[in-house]
């Protein structure tokens, strides 16, 4: 049996810092919603949990949502609040 | 912080920069030209010393490079449809930016002047909002801060 | 029509300039990175080729310089009193100007992003109304016209 | 007896293309105001008659109106609509 392709999951800002990871894989089978990858990171990372409210999460490059469904190979990005300018 | 390097694109008129290097707003200015404009319109954000009590020493940029592209790229394309837009760029820069220079700078060409003021305004407001660019605040007294506007 | 020469002012934090030569935004955009500015803001206006029907070979520039410095600092004073401009430039050209090429550049630098637009749309609209400088448009098919807003 | 300084009047655009003149001194005791000026200058230059009601009179660098006096020695410039930028 081949395994399908894990969601990679990139982390930036103060996620990066406080996690001390830039990315993280995570299963993909367990993780059918971006929610249900919020929750499973939210789990092994406080501070996700604690920044979940504030996170819009992008799907290869373009922003989704908690209900958004995630597919094996998506890369899952966690958008904290932007301060570009 | 990684200084990464430097991801472009251009076409359809517009030209898309996230760079660790120096924003050159002349040459902006240049690529904005075009035979039917008759108006250009700049902003460019710089690094301000001094906020209500607190001096800043250098803020330092992390963008999420390839997602900050395509997002600029869709506001370019939004301004376009709801403007007359005939160039536009779209600039930022990543790594230390010192007191006194640019971190990002914008700039549209239209028929008149009226419309290029409005898109120009429209794609740095914009930007700040949906492009995946993050600050630290590096104050003088050597404390930092990630900006995280309504955290 | 004459070329005339260059006629500057500086001071203020103001750069005024009347000249026969290309203006240079990057030089002008420069000239306004302050150490409590956060937002730049230029506007130029360039020589567009079609305005409805007509086709525009070129634009031939008229000014009565020494009175179009005082006008701009004017301005500029004006534009410093109603908003918290740290630096501003107001520069026109004379003389031919081709297509695609500037004839008018404005700029200022604020603390924040809205006071820069505000000031340079102000700042290009009052230069259109009061200062002393006459266009002469010159067609494709060899006609000129005076451009004389009103009359 | 020493005459004084005239009243240097400046064109420019149309008014200097169909008068042909750039400068034109006017004797100062005939010209006490704008108004006067104008009046001397629309009766030796039918263009300046034509144009006066779109004239901003300017003096020594400033806008005035036809009301303002003139004094031996003053630049008066007769400033049609511009059309700068």
């Amino acid at each position: 049996m081949v395994a399908s392709p894990p969601v990679t999951v990139r982390l930036f800002s103060v996620l990066k810092d406080r996690t001390g990871m830039a990315v993280i894989e995570l299963e993909s089978g367990g993780v059918p919603t971006v929610a249900a990858a919020l929750t499973v990171l939210g789990e092994r990372y406080p501070v996700i949990a604690e920044y979940r409210r504030w996170i819009r999460p992008a799907i290869n490059l373009s922003y989704a949502d908690e209900a958004s469904p995630l597919s094996p190979g998506d890369e899952l990005a966690l958008i904290t609040p932007v301060s570009g300018g | 912080m990684v200084q990464g390097t430097a991801m472009e694109r251009r076409g359809d008129g517009t030209w898309l920069l996230v760079t660790p290097g120096p924003l050159d707003v002349g040459a902006i200015e240049a690529s904005l030209r075009d035979p039917l404009a008759g108006g250009i319109c700049v902003f460019v954000g710089t690094t301000r010393q001094v906020t209500g009590s607190k001096v800043t020493e250098e803020l330092r940029y992390e963008a999420f490079s390839e997602m900050a592209l395509a997002e600029m790229g869709r506001l370019a394309r939004e301004a376009q449809e709801r403007w007359p837009v005939l160039r536009s760029a779209l600039h930022h820069r990543t790594g230390t930016v010192a007191v006194e220079e640019a971190s990002v700078a914008v700039g549209v060409s239209t028929p008149h002047r009226s419309e290029a003021f409005e898109a120009c305004r429209f794609l740095i407001d914009r930007l700040k909002e949906v492009v995946p660019v993050w600050k630290k605040e590096v104050f003088a007294d050597g404390r930092t801060e990630w900006v995280q506007p309504g955290r």
